[in-house]
């Protein structure tokens, strides 16, 4: 059986096609504003041929991400929390915890025994679009995303930026590169900083467990990030080899139930 | 640096070893209203809480909306900074303080604590009974803690240390009316910061040898005299950064600088009310001025007094007691044509963002004091 | 999934309801009233100087404001601003005070200026400022007061002074209001009032406990219409007493019988104070899974305070009951009125009883809990995480959502807060009834 | 992500005229741009503007070396230079630095005429509104909250995340029929979602297109940005008025979404600007320089 799970987000579309709870094909394309459904429509199709199906082989499609009202050609939608829960167990047979790193949102959900999930919590707006932030500053200190992911915070050598709002973040990084701070030890900084918000959204309500925990969303494929964090929250995420299709693949398996 | 500075930046260091050299215990407090002398004369050191910027990392969990300040104290705790402190006192201030004085209890149940209500409404027939009775009470509990209850004598001595250390604090402040002051505003927000840190006999004698040595320094050559006012402040940074621009600091308006050191206890056979009387006519914060509103003309005497240029109104970033006097303070500024600068503060100061106003608002007093390179900090 | 669970009809009371805030309206815009800026409960005194006197508090008007309209209130809260005010602070100040710098009302007519002012002590903060616009703008008359709040259990003797303090402010205002504005205080009516205070807490906390049945008979929807009527705006003291006295008789006939507020009923979440005004449109959504919102503690503000007792019943808590004596003078009725000295319904609640708000879920038996977080507005964001954490121990499935203040709805981003009901309500397993 | 469409291209301009006199530079290293201007008795002569990266040092050179090339002359034939802006401690180069307010409301005279009296510089992290005098000397100044930083780099990222190009940004949110209930008017980080989520289907009746998104977002920064200048000159009573003429300068001055929203808020139309506006400080500081050599 063949499923169809489409991730859209405030920068991204990820569309993950299922045939029997394995991956058959994945695809991603920058959202790009109000044609966001059209473009999903397009991906999906592309996905399709990839995976060898047609539309009509296809079982079910669901959408998610803030954008999923606008794949009118879905079967339907669910909110993420619940395909983050349903991807984190197919990465984790017993995982506890999801928690997805996007663009704009950080989620940590909290999975019961059954599956089920049991507690939400999404970012504050005071560190709304921590992904998008750090690109931009990737972007400023011309680091390639690859690049600025290999940088650790150690590389800071104690210099620091504002941890409590990603807009005063950069000014402060501005002004470190203002003084001849070279730009790997800002980099530093600002992966120190996101790591440091990150920890207190995992603090928020319950605490992930340390050993159950998956890590999804497009920042989880930063290693910079995710090593700090783990030394940080003491949380040791499972860690998928492609996380930015996390949720995507949440949609294609509750597609499936 | 002198040594009072010296103090302030070791000040965790200095307050272990105190406890170590007394056997004391040590109360941390939040803010200026809390009368300190009542906990000195029961030889407790109170010490106060000061802020800086540090990473957050469970402040999120317990508050919302709070200033970094507060946010900074509760974490500060979590973190162990005050590891030394036995407890903590609050008073009737702002709410984020009480905010964090509660917040941390939950962190810290093991503190020992109290709550020392200063009315808000300063003035009343009837607020002066209530700061005393609320006093009476405070010196109860702590002879419950301690194991000795304070006496008169103890507040005497008390008032005596305190008034010493106020009437110090003015000379000092005293030097900065003049052009050519001695003393760069950092210093002076230092000194006065550290008073509030560390046990004031020993303050006292510091002060005594800066304020000898200070008078004999060569005068500074600063191009504009400014005010400083606004919401609370916890180092001295911002002086510092005014100073890079060839400005100073001459006097401020802030709960940590003249708020703290203006006025003495009047002595009276009432010991805590003699006390309490000090708290209610100081100078108040922008908080407890909500009725007749004296700040303006306190902010237009220390111009005069000292000779101010202009003024810097430095508000921390959710602080609504500042946010709500801003009206009253521009009105009063600009009807007496006094140039001034505002901005908004958070835990970071990054210099170029900060300076840009700063160097805006000396050129505006005196144009063509913009500095050459090699100059600027 | 079943759209209609329970039998449901409108409130029969609702046009008597309109009428009167109606007649409210209109006897503040009478201009032969002198205005204050105060806020009424904790000036119940003013029935006394009733032919002359109107106390008008900021935050129902700057609430008004923002429910009515965002763009006047946008407008306002610039021109607040650039005079100075922090845009951290509460939307209800400054939508209200901005139209004062304005110079009109948002009917277009002119701004009511106030004669005094007679801020109400520190609920928050912002309160305890409150009224320094219209201060700042003009000398008017003003007086101060407080409102102890000290943790930890109570103390009488503590209370003592902080009382004798109260009611000298209190006594003080009223015979300085006489003196500068030469009108005189009625002793009888302000007596009156303070009789009739009591009857309305007893009709608040009956409708309170019948809303703790399931079907609820009214939902919060229905309490923000009425709570500005009676204790806020106080009218002809009978009038009052027999409206609230048909609306106990109807909540109860509607209880009895099993009415629902809302239909489809099938969780129950309470959610934090203040309201906003604006909120409606997210009501109703809810109810589309069919969720309904029980009240805050500040919506059943009239019941006074609540806990829940030994029987697992909601009633008053343990207060201090005023002493049984026959009123005779001002002062008595001052000492009738001010009984104690902290006990302020939210700051002490938040410091002093932490286990109201526990109470509060499981007196009215909540599933869940909507605890907004405003920015900018020292006393409605207070603890509200700390309280979050307890309703979550407690089972409650809390949600947050975020905003600069209820009476701003600029930071309100709809579809960030609509997202989130979404997923909360679905991560529990609830999903839109089919025919809303 | 894409870049491309949050960037405005670069440019360089030469004169071409003949020019007499001694060439002076000046150089304003915002945090977003660098610009490099070359004057010569009061007359401009070449320019060069870029984006900066992380070295603001680097471009600051990189403009410099770009306009004296556009005007065919070498670095030894300019007898100084001034820096400012957020970087311009890093421009090695520069004789010596001078801060943004003077330097926008000296270049303010120069590129909107002096008829001048408020200059509103919408940057990319901060809004600065200047008060001026009928001569060359600033009145007064406001400078944006810290809270409200960032709005033209917020634009900038909701012309990529929308993908339509930084030029054609404002008039295509002017041709929404309405301005939507805006995002949030506190902060640009928090307007993104709201914008982006006006996008959102199956709750408001109405359906909104990417101009309706990018509608709210200009009215965000206008609005914002009317905070700071209102400041300068509040009345006792009523809505914010300014005494004078208006000129927009810096990165968002090209954007008429936000311009055009100002001047309708304040009932005015600003003064048409003769140069680029974002040259306006650099202009500034080729001003102070010209007078490092010819002391008034």
């Amino acid at each position: 059986m063949y499923t169809a799970g489409i991730d859209i987000g405030l920068e991204n579309i990820k569309i993950v096609i299922l045939k029997d709870a394995s991956v058959a094909a994945s695809l991603t394309a920058p959202s790009g504003g109000k044609e966001r459904g059209k473009r999903a429509e397009a991906l999906y199709d592309e996905a399709l041929l990839r995976a060898g199906v047609s539309r009509n082989g296809i079982h079910r499609t669901l959408a998610t991400g803030a954008g999923k009202f606008d794949a009118d050609f879905a079967d339907g939608n669910i909110v993420e929390e619940i395909a983050d829960a349903a991807a984190a167990r197919y990465f984790l047979k017993d995982a506890s915890a999801a928690v997805d790193i996007g663009a704009d949102q950080t989620r940590v959900v909290s999975i019961g025994a059954d599956g089920a999930v049991t507690e939400t919590v999404r970012n504050q707006k005071c560190m709304a679009g921590l992904g998008l932030a750090l690109e931009y500053m990737a972007e400023r200190l011309d680091f390639s995303i690859e690049e600025i992911s290999l940088i650790p915070p150690e590389r800071a050598e104690g210099v620091t930026v504002n941890d409590g709002c990603p807009v005063f973040a950069e000014l402060d990084a501005l002004e470190l590169l203002n003084i001849g701070v070279p730009r790997d030890a800002v980099a530093g900084a600002v992966t120190r900083m996101t790591v440091v918000r990150l920890n207190s959204v995992l603090r928020d309500k319950d605490f992930p467990d340390r050993n159950r925990t998956v890590l999804t969303g497009g920042v989880a494929k930063n290693r910079a990030v995710t090593d700090a964090l783990k030394a940080l929250s003491g949380i040791d995420f499972v860690i998928p080899e492609s996380p930015e299709y996390g949720t995507a693949l949440g949609a294609a398996l509750k597609a499936a139930d | 640096m002198n040594k009072l500075q010296d103090i302030l930046e070791h000040r965790h260091e200095y307050a272990r070893d105190w406890k170590k050299r007394t056997g004391g215990r040590i109360l941390g407090f939040y803010d200026v209203y809390f009368p300190e002398e009542v906990a000195y004369a029961a030889g407790v050191l109170p010490v106060r809480i000061l802020a800086k910027h540090s990473e957050d990392f469970l402040t999120d969990r317990l508050m919302y909306g709070n200033c970094y300040c507060t946010r900074d104290m509760l974490n500060q705790f979590a973190r162990g900074d005050y590891d030394y402190a036995d407890g903590i006192v609050s008073v009737e201030s702002c709410q984020w303080h009480y905010n964090a004085f509660d917040t941390t209890l939950i962190e810290k149940p093991e503190l020992w604590s109290h709550y020392v209500f200063t009315p808000d409404y300063t003035d009343a027939r009837t607020s002066k009974n209530v700061m005393r009775s609320e006093l009476d009470l405070f010196r109860r509990k702590l002879g419950e803690w301690t194991g000795k209850e304070p006496g008169d004598e103890d507040l005497d001595r008390a008032i005596d240390v305190y008034n010493r250390n106020r009437q110090l604090l003015r000379r000092l402040y005293e030097l900065r009316k003049f052009d050519g002051t001695p003393i760069s505003g950092s210093e002076a927000m230092d000194t006065v910061l550290a008073c509030q840190v560390m046990d004031k006999a020993e303050a006292n004698e510091l002060l005594e040898e800066l304020l000898e040595e200070t008078e004999s320094r060569p005068p500074r050559e600063d191009c504009v005299r400014l005010m400083l006012i606004g919401s609370e402040t916890y180092d001295a940074a911002l002086e510092r950064i005014v100073e890079s621009l060839g400005a100073n600091v001459v006097i401020d308006d802030l709960d940590n600088g003249t708020g703290y050191i203006m006025r003495d206890v009047t002595p009276q056979r009432d010991r805590l009310m003699a006390i309490g009387m000090r708290y209610l006519l100081k100078p108040h914060s922008a908080l407890k001025d909500n009725v007749w509103r004296r700040r303006p003309q306190r902010i237009w005497e220390f111009i005069e007094d000292w000779q101010a240029d202009g003024v810097i109104i430095a508000k921390q970033i959710y602080c609504h007691p500042h946010g709500s006097d801003m009206y009253m303070v521009w009105n009063l500024l600009r009807e007496r044509n006094v140039a001034f600068h505002t901005f908004e503060r958070d835990t970071t100061l990054p210099y170029e963002e900060t300076a840009l106003g700063i160097e805006a608002l000396i050129n505006i007093i005196k144009p063509g004091m913009t500095r050459l390179r090699g100059q600027e900090v | 999934m079943i759209k209609q669970r329970w039998e449901t009809r409108p409130l029969e009371i609702w046009d008597r309801a309109k009428e009167l805030r109606a007649k409210w309206q209109k006897s503040i815009d009478n201009r032969q009233h002198l205005l204050a800026q105060g806020n009424t409960v904790e000036s119940d005194w003013s029935p006394g100087f009733e032919k002359y006197l109107k106390i008008v508090e900021d935050n129902p008007v700057g609430a008004f404001m923002a429910s009515k309209s965002h763009s006047f209130a946008r407008r306002a809260r610039l021109a607040s601003e650039v005079r100075g005010w922090g845009r951290e602070l509460c939307g209800y100040v400054n939508n209200c005070w901005g139209a004062q710098f304005l110079g009109r009302d948002m009917d277009g007519g002119p701004f009511p200026y106030r004669d005094m002012c007679v801020p109400f002590p520190d609920v928050c903060d912002q309160h305890l400022k409150r009224g320094q616009q219209c201060m700042d703008l003009s000398p008017i008359p003003r007086w101060g007061g407080d409102m102890p709040i000290y943790p930890g259990e109570r103390d009488p003797k503590r209370d003592e002074e902080m009382i004798e303090h109260r009611v000298y402010c209190n006594l003080k205002i009223i015979a300085d209001i006489e003196r500068i504005f030469g009108i005189e205080f009625d002793d009888e009516r302000f007596v009156e009032n303070i009789k009739l205070r009591e009857k309305l807490s007893a009709y608040g906390l009956r409708i309170s406990q019948l809303m703790t049945q399931v079907p609820t008979p009214l939902s919060a929807k229905d309490l923000y219409s009425f709570y500005t009527l009676g204790d806020l705006t106080k009218l002809n003291p009978e009038e009052i007493n027999d409206f609230w006295k048909s609306f106990v008789d109807e909540v109860q006939w509607r209880a009895d019988n099993r009415i629902a507020a809302v239909g489809g009923e099938r969780y129950r979440y309470m959610e934090a104070h203040p309201p906003a005004w604006y909120y409606l449109k997210y009501y109703r959504y809810l109810e589309s899974y069919g969720a309904v919102c029980i009240g805050s503690q500040y919506s059943h503000i009239m019941s006074g305070t609540l806990e829940v007792k030994e029987d697992g019943s909601l009633a008053h808590r343990d207060v201090t009951p005023p002493a049984d004596k026959p009123i005779r003078t001002r002062e008595d009725a001052v000492r009738q009125w001010i009984t104690e000295a902290r006990g302020n319904r939210f700051k002490d609640d938040e410091y002093c009883r932490k286990w109201a708000i526990t109470d509060f879920a499981r007196g009215f038996k909540a599933d869940g809990a909507i605890m907004a977080l405003w920015r900018c507005g020292v006393g409605c964001t207070l603890t509200r995480k700390e309280q979050a954490l307890r309703l979550s121990e407690m089972g409650l499935r809390v949600l947050h959502c975020e905003g600069s203040q209820p009476g701003d709805r600029t930071d309100m981003d709809e579809h960030g807060f609509l997202d989130r009901i979404d997923a909360w309500m679905e991560s529990q397993g609830l999903e839109k009834l089919d025919d809303r | 992500m894409v870049k491309e469409f949050g960037a405005w291209p670069e440019t360089v301009w030469a004169s071409g005229d003949r020019f007499g006199g001694t060439p002076v530079c000046g150089t304003d290293v915002g945090t977003t741009s660098v610009q490099a201007v070359i004057m010569s008795d009061g007359a401009l002569v070449a320019y060069a503007n870029l984006r900066c990266g992380y070295d603001f040092g680097e471009a600051a050179e990189t403009a410099l070396t770009r306009a004296l090339k556009a005007a065919g002359l070498s670095r030894g034939d300019i007898k100084t230079c001034r820096a400012t802006g957020f970087g311009r401690r890093r421009a090695a180069f520069a004789d010596a630095t001078a801060e943004e307010i003077t330097c926008h409301g000296l270049g303010a005279r120069y590129v909107f005429g002096p008829d001048v009296r408020t200059v509103a510089d919408l940057g990319g992290q901060r809004t600065k509104a200047i008060r001026l005098y009928d001569w060359d000397r600033v009145r007064d100044f406001k400078i944006s909250d810290k809270c409200a930083a960032g709005m033209g780099r917020g634009i900038e990222r909701i012309a990529n995340l929308l993908e339509i190009p930084i030029s054609e940004i404002g008039e295509r949110s002017l041709s929404a029929e309405k301005d939507p209930e805006p995002a949030s008017t506190t902060c640009c980080n928090f307007m993104y979602p709201e914008t982006m989520g006006l996008l959102r289907q199956g709750f408001r009746e109405d359906e909104y297109s990417e101009n309706d998104v990018l509608a709210a977002a200009m009215f965000t920064v206008a609005w914002r940005a009317l905070g700071t200048i209102g400041k300068l000159s509040p009345l006792d009573i009523g809505e914010i008025s300014l005494d004078g003429a208006l000129g927009f300068t810096g990165g968002l001055a090209k954007n008429p979404g936000v311009t055009k929203r100002i001047e309708r808020e304040l009932g005015l139309s600003a003064l048409p600007a003769k140069y680029d506006p974002r040259l306006t400080g650099a202009i500034g500081a080729a001003l102070l320089a010209e007078r490092d050599i010819n002391p008034r």
